[in-house]
């Protein structure tokens, strides 16, 4: 999996980009716990590129959404594929976290 | 001809990517979608996930298999057989996704997920083997 | 990981290209020559159409399996096992690939090019079946 | 198998593409037979497109160039791909029957 990091209005945007299986997701949370560390707060994760999702990385989502909350930030998700949309659903992740159709609606 | 696909692995996270190509070739003869593809993928990643994770607590190198095949037309059938530790994944308590972030557990979604994005899933132990059979109908309406 | 694929074939002659479709997939990964593919396609439908000829003379639907497999880096091996009847194709005797036209005979040919295309070729018969098995290293010098 | 026929000097070329296996070798056969009832005698068989040939399409041929002989012509190969080659020469066909490196040449 790819991170690319840019700037949108207030918000740091981290677009994922292959797939956040096993494997990849610590290097998800070592990047949400370095930008905390530098004292971002507010994130956009763009998943217009994100093939694939499991368990393992919708704990990363969910452990990086609860970090920035307690650090008085937000964590918010943009661009859903169809086949992750699907994963967010069924693990109730619509209701907990903040989707946006769109990276821009994301980052207002 | 139909065809099936035995696939032996390493207990080494490693695998995980190469067992989702392996099933991306399996399964492109039959014309999968993109979800059947990722529900395939992720139930197989959560239940060897386990097996390398938890079955095996000697920490040595050990294999086990996943059996790819298609029993009926648009179906794909998927068995884990290992020697790990004996342990039934689908026996865990249901999870409770509708509870807000604060409350939400940090895991035990795999088994959750597998449940829900398989039509068929079921554990056996057999001969000091935990054998997972899962099954997807391709192309399904959800 | 490594991989395995098993193929159920009908006694049918239509499953000859079915086959030469799977042994290219199966290969695919190895990198073969196109010699290569061709030398394993060869041997698998000299074998196998033997056993759709002559194999079952009630003359009703059978099925029998081809399992593909790579037992080294850089090897193909492919065991054929059937319920046939008893019949060891190794064991014919040289065919004469040096007469003038007039006198060569039509047909024998097939074991005579299975030997020489195969690094391995080795026939058992066990449990009531035949087990034909061949091998070729991928990228031989010859 | 796909087998196309053409006119080159006083040959009839037919030109085969595709796999010459046992499923497809009585074509073949069929083809060369249809040729000799018209009174076709000089026949060559364009190999450039023939990725593959097993032993029953060998047998197609051994029995074609006999057939044409014994009808007072002949049947030339051309253009063999190299693994078709290797089988020709396993099968020690290259000394049996008139093997040329183009078509051209073997219409000449
Ligand atoms: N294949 C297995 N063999 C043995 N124990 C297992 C296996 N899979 C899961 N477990 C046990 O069940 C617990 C919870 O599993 P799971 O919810 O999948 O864990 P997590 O989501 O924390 O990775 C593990 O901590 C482990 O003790
Ligand atoms: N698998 C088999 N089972 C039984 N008999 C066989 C088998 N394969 C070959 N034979 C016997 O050997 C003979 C010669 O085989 P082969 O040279 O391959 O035949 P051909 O080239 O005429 O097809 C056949 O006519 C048949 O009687």
């Amino acid at each position: 999996m790819d991170i690319t990091e840019s700037q949108l209005n207030s918000a740091t945007v981290l677009a994922l980009s292959g797939r956040l299986d096993g494997l990849a997701a610590p290097a998800l949370e070592q990047k949400v716990d370095a930008l905390l560390a530098t004292g971002v707060k507010n994130v956009v994760l763009d998943c217009s590129g994100l093939a694939y999702v499991s368990s393992a990385g919708l704990r990363a989502f969910l452990t990086s959404a609860k970090k920035l909350k307690a650090a008085g930030g937000k964590a918010s998700f943009a661009a859903l594929t169809p086949a992750v949309h699907e994963v967010f659903e069924l693990s109730g992740f619509l209701t907990v976290l903040t989707v946006h159709p769109t990276t821009a609606a994301a980052a207002q | 001809m139909s065809s099936s696909t035995l696939l032996t692995l390493a207990n080494d996270l490693a695998e995980i990517p190469r067992l989702a190509e392996a099933v991306e070739a399996f399964c492109e003869p039959h014309e999968p979608t993109m979800k059947d593809l990722m529900a395939i993928q992720l139930a197989l990643e959560e239940l060897i996930t386990n097996v390398i994770n938890y079955g095996y607590p000697d920490g040595l190198p050990h294999t086990f298999t996943v059996d790819l095949s298609s029993p009926a037309p648009g179906c794909i059938r998927a068995v884990i057989t290992d020697d790990a530790i004996a342990y039934d994944p689908l026996a865990r308590p249901e999870v409770d996704t509708t509870l807000p972030l604060e409350e939400r557990k940090i895991g035990g979604l795999g088994v959750h997920l597998v449940k829900k994005l398989m039509d068929v899933s079921h554990y056996e132990r057999r001969d000091g083997k935990n054998i997972l059979t899962i099954e997807r109908r391709l192309n399904r309406a959800d």
